[in-house]
């Protein structure tokens, strides 16, 4: 795939961003009192209301990228902490939406990221706090029984839909629940409870289990953007250049085709459910061996979530998932600065990301109201209904 | 007289956000209360327990010269900056701030960190007590948001308290909901249907006060109590008489945490230049944790109970009686 | 009343399905419009009566020019039709099918179905159609599915009536009733278009004749013309139907079918106890009204149905139960009945069509791992082969026409080493051209001493391909006839009248 | 030669059921009655307020209680057995088994304590009304061609509108005016982009709600904690007892003495399942549904159905979303409806897209949840984390063909393109 096809391929996700961002400064800025009260006065109001809203995204953009006041007194660099933080959180959110992605590929709509990212930090934090080994090997064997937790998790949706046709939509939404409150349940048992202490909060990752940082202690970036990154090529390969992945994308685009040429459906379900749960599982042990440390009941945050967003926006391609779960991830961490600095709520950037899909899934919209020819289609994933 | 020092305040709030009607709350307000000319305050919220390092980071790189983390949670995250960074104070409200080693075999305090923790369970206690002499129908109830130690140990404290009362009375009131170890708990803090139906359900089963742990959850007991008129509740964490003023008439008491004080004290200490690492204990004895006054429903507890709760708190200070967590 | 267009024309995208086309019947008139698959009958008919907008022509009725934006406007205009693709909800009674969009209520807004019923009831009388008004609409044989189709044009009374390819699904039988109901309805007054591609029935009952090809009016011509005259005038070119074959070399038997029952999930039987074989060099042709389980037996053969009891061998080897992937292994070539949902991929390029299941194999796959270049290469030359029209094999193969796209499947399935060639429907949908070409190719495959086994609905074709003749009714075979067998016979052996001479199975 | 006879799908399904049950039976003998030591009482409670008869509370012991009910069971069972084997359907027999090894779960489950039942089944109702809105909801859209993942986004829209309506008004009815219109709202954008944009439709219903959830919350922090008294403190609806009908033993508290939106409720359930299938709209709506290109070619404008329909389902969500607000706690919380659109989408599908099927799937659902609280407060050696997953599993079960292979509406998900080839 070529720089100018990935080019033309950025267009809509760009104008989409654009227009959220837009409407998303609209929202900040009418829900705010000082706003609201200089209302009488256009001139004032068109003020209060641009300062306000480009404050807002002043703040956004300092907590995501660069902070000029960190650099003062420090060398330049130190002013991109903020940047460091939004690629550690990036990495396990380019790995669930590939988890989301490649359900997509075979016409699963994966929305149990969550759940299996939960399975995937719970193997991977028992191995690195419970196990002495020597390093590396603590890491691999650490990463390992994540992925197998979640990949059995995740290949139990893929299970049940093949046996039973119950749909992959209902269930990892409801797995979700499970995890979480598994999770919690497994926080209070004495194996996962710290000696002497009765938080949910299990046992630090041993040192020897923790991925290496690249920038020394005070940033928290760590070998887990590599390795998200370099699943994202294998990801790639898998698609377009195996038996497997052509079987995939025949029974994603066309299932009964797909059955006619011989490929087992089934198989395919509960494989592609199986890889996506390892994925996200992978995303949740990269998570606590390399930056969180410890396994905690909200060890999961919002990736899981933030993850079928992403994989939409980068339209469930490995180039574009990569991109955008940098983008989201920056939303993320410059979105509780904003909340810091100007006060205003980090859930605006749940509106944002929502809305940046929206306009992306409807080039119709994009293409009718901003008059711009042949825009790359957003349709490239598209989900059965109950009934496929 | 040189002019006092600055200081600047700053907490790192745990996920739940500085509205969630619990202990963020509490803690914000103990700050904002002694904010003044040489006191500053400031607060970071977190998304989720991933945002809790770089949180702190934020605060070191602002120069704070108190850093105090909200949540058991947190403290991991405020003891490694601690350590990193000895000049500055820490602190953290419901845990320990113990550092200990890979088997926790061994656990120090930290040079330069104040672990604010809450024996709530002493005046839970006292609520137990309470809530079994006031019971008519001889049934008493307690639920949680979810099993975490800090909500546990109002609830077991809760529970001891009625077992006590039976026994000196040769009474048996029961308790639901919290049977020692297990108990009933909404999985959350926001399904505030499940949170009615569970009062509901508790006052079905024969209950005439309930003490919810639940954060905002609790509103849904008290408002169904208006409703229904057959229980009383229990209100935590503040003085619900103050704080919920329009449930006043089902509130029979509250289990008060004095989280702000404590959070206060430890800044304005700060500012005083008076900050140690001994970590402090809220307790019936100093008054990190009481129980309010009956206000409303004063004349409905039989006076007689109220003088032997006095008494019994006594008796906690004084140690003759123990409360577990 | 008489209907009347001028300069009818409609584009999709680049291809223009009806070209400035002209075309007028009068009431008391039945007009046929002849003209082969994708010539633009459906498209021109459906603009008629309002599911296509046209880019350019009038439409007037009784001289008065109206504008049909809709069904409505056609429906309130007289016009009545009869769907190539039956338009009837399937899970819905006939009754509520015929007041759908008419629907007349009474208290608190309740459907008032009984008026409906009373007059259904009354036209089934009239034509002797025996339509029950509360049966589900699935339930019922597509023949019957159509009357409802035509009692619903009747019960709006359509002064036009246009019936698309009607007999395509009919028994020769069935398709004489069909047009002594038309001649009745000719006495009552009323228009007919007559659409199809069927010489025979177009000269049995027309008074006139408009043919068209590739969106034009390529001429009138009277019932009495000869049929080679209308073939020529519908293809533009002098074509024979007759594929030239010479005896069949029997060989060994390649495929034995013995006590095949099959049900769906609910335990329904679609196909009872039934019983065939298929010889090496020959075509066992499996004729029968669609619907009658031939498409359940073809999905058996390959192993794409469940609930499938008896046994299948393919040389020897029980392929029941075997996986699909298995039985492709095992030698045997599949032309689904649908190239649009089963054959193909239209999101998949055409190269990648072409190895759809032989995409594990070398040179396209080793170790797992898939090479497009092989593919392509590969692609390159089957297109050759195979004559595909196409601008290039990186297409999806959505761009492709539909003789194309039939191109595709076939070369896909004949360029593996098979010994049985299963094929349903082979040209369903393709013109003539195409046509030829898909039955030589068959032909080919049976000299090279395959066996083949042929589903098809078109008695032409079977006729011009069968070296023995299996009659399908009801889920079981109720006759097999050597192709000599005359075309009544067969008919009746469709209609399930089985207590007749012929070599009854 | 071999010629097994076929056994389809329906028989295979009929035998798996029966063995299930069969080893059901045989754990309810063994865990509830054999294995528990002693015998202790369960007390049963009819009686809620003041009914004109009041039913005597049901006691009796139990490993008694447990081995009669599993006894009945087996009888059940065998009837059950034998309707199988005419190839009838289980129906009747199979409920009445369930219902049996239940009661038989329950001596075990409440030895000891007192349960009450009537307070089981209103906290059961109590907590199925908002999926019974919402399984109604996606019921219009599904039925009209359209899915609707987006029930969670209608309900939490619906509690919002009307929690601040309500407060700024101090009058609840003015919440619940508002709250149908809001839960519409969402229905336009759902509609929009799933009819107009064609839109894959449960991408885009889970992306709805990621934005009602972030619009709410965003909202809420920021407008309603600010001054909660002016902005989140609404006057929530008193329970309506109905004169004579709330005093009738056992039914009467459950049914009537409830709020006006309970009551609402009824009256939209009776409309909805009578007009899908006995009206001009119920008639269109299904038409849509099921092939759209056959009800365009008699003049019905599908798209135009189809809108319409989506929105009105909005209404009903948002009146729905009212409950939570104006209709229960008063004040709107952040995520309030926590998941019960998703589960309420389940009831539908559980419920096999008819209006009834969704309603006692989402009783069901509710009566579950309630059981779940009922059975902990009275203290179960279950942990209570495991407890809170009981509706999460049970709709999972629920969905995994356990009630039969379920078909959705032919062309639910199918965008409609005017002139479309078919
Ligand atoms: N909706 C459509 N979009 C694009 N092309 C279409 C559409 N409908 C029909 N066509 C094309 O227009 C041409 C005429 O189609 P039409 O169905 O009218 O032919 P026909 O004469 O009815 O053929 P048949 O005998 O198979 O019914 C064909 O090439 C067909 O593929
Ligand atoms: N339903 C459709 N949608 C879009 N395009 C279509 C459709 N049907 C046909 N076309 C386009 O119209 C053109 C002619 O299609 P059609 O099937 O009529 O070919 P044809 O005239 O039947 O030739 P052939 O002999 O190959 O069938 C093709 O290029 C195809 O791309
Ligand atoms: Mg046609
Ligand atoms: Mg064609």
């Amino acid at each position: 795939m070529n720089v100018k096809s990935i080019a033309r391929k950025a267009i809509l996700p760009s104008i989409a961003f654009a227009l959220a961002l837009f409407v998303g400064g609209l929202v900040i800025g009418l829900t705010d009192s000082r706003v609201l009260s200089k209302i009488s006065s256009p001139i004032s109001f068109i003020k209060i209301f641009a300062s306000t809203v480009g404050n807002a995204y002043l703040a956004l953009f300092q907590g995501a990228i660069f902070d000029p006041n960190l650099a003062e007194g420090h060398s330049f660099l130190t002013g991109f902490y903020p940047l460091s933080q939004t690629v550690v959180n990036a990495a396990p959110l380019m790995l669930c939406g590939l988890s989301v992605a490649i359900a997509f590929k075979a016409g699963l709509f994966n929305i149990g990221a969550q759940g299996q990212f939960i399975l995937g930090a719970i193997g991977a934090s028992y191995v690195g706090f419970h196990f002495k080994l020597p390093i590396v090997v603590h890491i691999l064997i650490a990463i390992f029984a994540a992925i197998v937790l979640s990949a059995l998790w995740g290949g139990f949706v893929g299970l049940l839909k093949a046996k039973t046709g119950a749909h992959e939509v209902i269930v990892t939404i409801m797995l979700n629940y499970i995890a979480a409150n598994f999770l919690l349940w497994l926080l209070g048992t004495s194996a996962f409870l710290r000696p002497g202490r009765l938080d949910p909060l299990a046992p630090p990752i041993a040192e020897s289990a923790r991925l290496l940082r690249l920038f020394g202690q005070n940033y928290s970036v760590n070998v887990g953007i590599f390795i998200s990154v370099f699943v994202a090529f294998l990801f790639w390969l898998l698609i377009n250049r195996s038996t497997w992945g052509f079987k995939t994308r025949a029974v994603g685009a066309n299932s009964s085709a797909a059955k006619t040429a011989g490929i087992s459906v089934q198989k395919i379900t509960v494989g592609t459910m199986l890889i996506a749960g390892g994925l996200s599982g992978l995303a949740g042990a990269i998570h606590v061996l390399g930056f969180q440390y410890e396994l905690t009941a909200d060890v999961a945050g919002s990736f899981g979530f933030d993850a079928i967003t992403v994989a939409l926006l980068g339209r469930g391609g490995p180039v574009g998932v990569v991109l955008a779960s940098l983008l989201f991830a920056g939303l993320r961490v410059g979105g509780s600065t904003m909340q810091a600095n100007v006060q205003v709520p980090v859930e605006i950037v749940l509106v944002i990301q929502a809305l940046v899909v929206l306009f992306i899934a409807a080039p119709g919209l994009i293409t009718r109201y901003l008059k711009i020819k042949n825009l790359e289609s957003g349709q490239e994933m598209a989900s059965k209904g109950w009934n496929g | 007289a040189t002019a006092a020092v600055k200081t600047k305040a700053c907490l790192a709030l745990d996920t739940g956000g500085v509205d969630d009607k619990s202990f963020n709350a509490s803690s914000w307000a103990g700050a904002v209360k002694v904010k003044s000319s040489s006191i500053s305050v400031e607060y970071l919220p977190a998304a989720s327990s991933a945002d809790f390092a770089g949180n702190i980071k934020k605060f070191v790189d602002n120069k704070c010269t108190i850093i105090i983390g909200v949540g058991f949670a947190i403290s991991g995250a405020i003891i490694a900056s601690a350590k990193a960074n000895p000049t500055i104070s820490y602190a953290v409200v419901d845990d320990g701030a113990y550092d200990c080693n890979a088997d926790y075999s061994v656990c120090n305090p930290v040079a330069n960190v104040k672990g604010l923790t809450f024996a709530t369970q002493e005046a839970a206690f006292l609520a137990g007590y309470v809530a079994a002499g006031y019971s008519k129908t001889g049934i008493v109830a307690t639920y949680g948001g979810a099993p975490y130690p800090t909500v546990t140990c109002f609830m077991s404290g809760y529970k001891q308290g009625v077992d006590y009362y039976n026994t000196v009375k040769k009474k048996s009131v029961k308790v639901l909901g919290w049977d020692g170890k297990n108990g009933e708990f909404i999985g959350d803090f926001q399904n505030t249907t499940k949170a009615l139906a569970t009062s509901k359900a508790f006052e079905q089963a024969g209950a005439d006060v309930i003490m919810p742990v639940a954060g905002g959850l609790a509103a849904q007991t008290a408002q169904n109590s208006m409703t229904s008129k057959k229980s009383v509740t229990i209100w935590v964490d503040t003085d619900g008489y103050v704080s919920a003023n329009q449930f006043k008439s089902v509130l029979l008491t509250s289990v008060m945490k004095g989280l702000g004080e404590a959070v206060g004290s430890v800044i304005t200490d700060v500012s005083k230049g008076k900050f140690t690492n001994k970590s402090y204990v809220g307790t019936l004895a100093n008054k990190g944790t009481k129980i309010a006054t009956y206000h409303d429903l004063a004349k409905k507890v039989p006076s007689k109970i109220q003088n032997e709760v006095r008494a019994i708190a006594a008796d906690i200070v004084a140690g003759k009686i123990k409360v577990s967590a | 009343m008489s209907l009347e267009l001028q300069g009818i024309t409609k584009r999709f995208g680049g291809l223009v399905a009806n070209d400035a086309i002209d075309f007028a019947v009068a009431d008391g008139e039945i007009h046929a419009i002849l003209g082969e698959n994708g010539a633009g009958k459906s498209t021109l008919m459906n603009i008629v009566y309002g599911l296509l907008q046209p880019d350019a022509g009038t439409i007037s009725v009784d001289g008065k020019e109206l504008t049909i934006h809709s069904p409505l406007d056609s429906l309130a205009a007289g016009i009545g039709m009869v769907h190539q693709h039956f338009m009837l909800i399937p899970v819905f009674t006939v009754a509520e099918n015929i007041v759908l969009g008419h629907e007349k209520t009474g208290l608190f807004g309740k459907l008032d179905l009984a008026t409906a019923r009373e007059e259904i009831l009354r036209i089934s009388q009239e034509f002797n159609f025996d339509v029950n008004p509360d049966a589900i609409v699935e339930d019922l044989p597509v023949g019957i599915q159509q009357r409802v189709e035509i009692i619903r044009a009747l019960i709006y009374d359509a002064k036009v009536l246009i019936l698309d390819e009607p007999t395509a699904v009919l028994t020769p039988q069935e398709t004489d009733e069909l047009l002594n109901n038309l001649k009745k309805l000719r006495e009552s007054g009323r228009a007919i278009v007559f659409i199809s591609h069927k010489l025979r029935e177009v000269k049995a009952i027309a008074d006139k004749i408009t043919i068209i090809r590739r969106g034009k009016v390529v001429g009138m011509a009277s019932p009495s013309s000869e049929q080679s005259e209308l073939a020529s005038l519908m293809v533009g070119r002098e074509v024979d139907l007759k594929v030239d074959k010479e005896p069949a070399k029997i060989g060994r038997e390649v495929l034995k079918v013995s006590h095949l029952t099959i049900q769906d999930h609910t335990g329904r039987t679609l196909v009872n106890n039934i019983s065939f074989h298929v010889n090496a060099g020959e075509v066992l042709a499996i004729a029968g009204v669609q619907g009658n389980g031939q498409s359940e037996v073809a999905e058996a053969m390959l192993g794409l149905r469940d609930h499938v009891a008896g046994s299948v061998l393919v040389d020897e080897q029980e392929i029941i139960g075997k996986k699909v992937v298995d039985c492709l292994e095992l030698g045997i070539a599949y032309v689904p009945e649908s190239r649009e949902l089963d054959g193909l991929i239209s999101t998949f390029s055409i190269a990648e069509n072409l190895i759809l299941d032989t995409h594990t194999s070398a040179p396209y796959a080793k170790f797992g791992r898939y090479f497009p270049d092989a593919v392509k290469k590969v692609a390159l030359e089957r297109v050759a082969e195979f004559d595909i029209r196409a601008q290039s094999v990186a297409d999806s193969a959505s761009s492709l026409s539909g003789g194309n796209k039939q191109k595709v499947v076939l070369a896909r399935e004949l360029s593996r080493p098979v010994k049985l060639v299963i094929i349903s429907q082979p040209t369903r949908g393709l013109d003539v051209g195409s046509i030829e070409f898909v039955h030589e190719r068959i032909v080919t495959e049976r000299n090279d001493g395959k066996a083949v086994l042929l589903f098809s609905t078109e008695l032409d074709e079977v006729y011009a391909l069968a070296d023995r003749i299996a009659i399908m009714f009801k889920g079981e075979i109720i006759a097999i006839a050597e192709p000599t067998i005359s075309r009544e016979e067969l008919g009746l052996f469709m209609a399930g009248v089985s207590s007749q001479k012929g070599v009854s199975a | 030669m071999k010629n097994k006879q076929v056994v389809s799908a329906l028989a295979k399904k009929r035998t798996r059921n029966l063995v299930i049950m069969a080893v059901l039976n045989v754990v309810s003998f063994i865990l509830f009655a054999y294995l528990p030591g002693k015998s202790q009482n369960v007390t049963f409670n009819f009686v809620l307020g003041d009914e004109w008869v009041i039913i005597h509370s049901w006691i009796i012991g139990s490993k008694f209680g447990a081995y009669c009910f599993s006894g009945l069971a087996v009888v059940f069972l065998g009837v059950a057995f034998l309707r199988a084997r005419q190839g009838k359907k289980l129906g009747a027999s199979a409920l009445a088994y369930a219902l049996s090894i239940f009661i038989a779960f329950m001596c075990w489950a409440a030895a000891g304590a007192a349960i009450s039942v009537t307070g089981l089944l209103q906290g059961g109702l109590f907590l199925a009304i908002p999926l019974v809105f919402g399984s109604l909801s996606g019921l219009i859209c599904e039925r009209s061609g359209v899915i609707n993942i987006a029930i969670e986004g209608q309900l939490l829209a619906g509690a919002f509108a009307a929690g601040v309506v309500g407060s700024l008004t101090q009058n609840a009815w003015a919440g619940l005016l508002v709250a149908p219109l809001a839960g519409a709202l969402i229905s336009l954008l759902l509609a929009t982009f799933a009819i107009k944009y064609a839109v894959d439709q449960v991408i885009l219903g889970f992306v709805i709600n990621v934005l009602v959830i972030g619009l709410t919350s965003f909202a809420s922090q920021r407008v309603l904690t600010t001054d909660s008294a002016t902005w989140n403190s609404s006057p929530i609806f008193s329970t309506i007892q109905i004169p004579v009908l709330s005093k009738i033993p056992l039914i009467g508290p459950i049914f009537f003495s409830q709020t006006i939106i309970v009551y609402m409720l009824y009256v939209i359930v009776a409309v909805i399942q009578l007009s899908l299938f006995k009206s001009k709209w119920g008639l269109r709506m299904r038409a849509v549904g099921e092939l759209p290109v056959a009800a365009e070619s008699v003049g019905i404008d599908v798209n135009k159905v189809r809108f319409r329909n989506v929105l009105i389902a909005g209404l009903v969500a948002g009146l729905g979303g009212a409950f939570f607000t104006v209709g229960s706690s008063g004040a709107f919380s952040r995520q309030m409806t926590a998941g019960m659109g998703f589960i309420a989408l389940a009831a539908l599908i559980f419920g096999k897209w008819t209006p009834l099927g969704a309603v006692a799937a989402a009783l069901l659902f509710g009566f579950a949840d309630q059981l779940r609280t009922v059975l902990s407060i009275t203290g179960t050696p279950i942990p209570s984390e495991f407890m809170v997953m009981v509706p999460y599993i049970v709709t999972i079960i629920a969905v995994s063909g356990f009630v039969g292979k379920v078909r959705a509406p032919a062309s639910d998900g199918i965008p409609y393109k005017r002139g479309g080839s078919h």
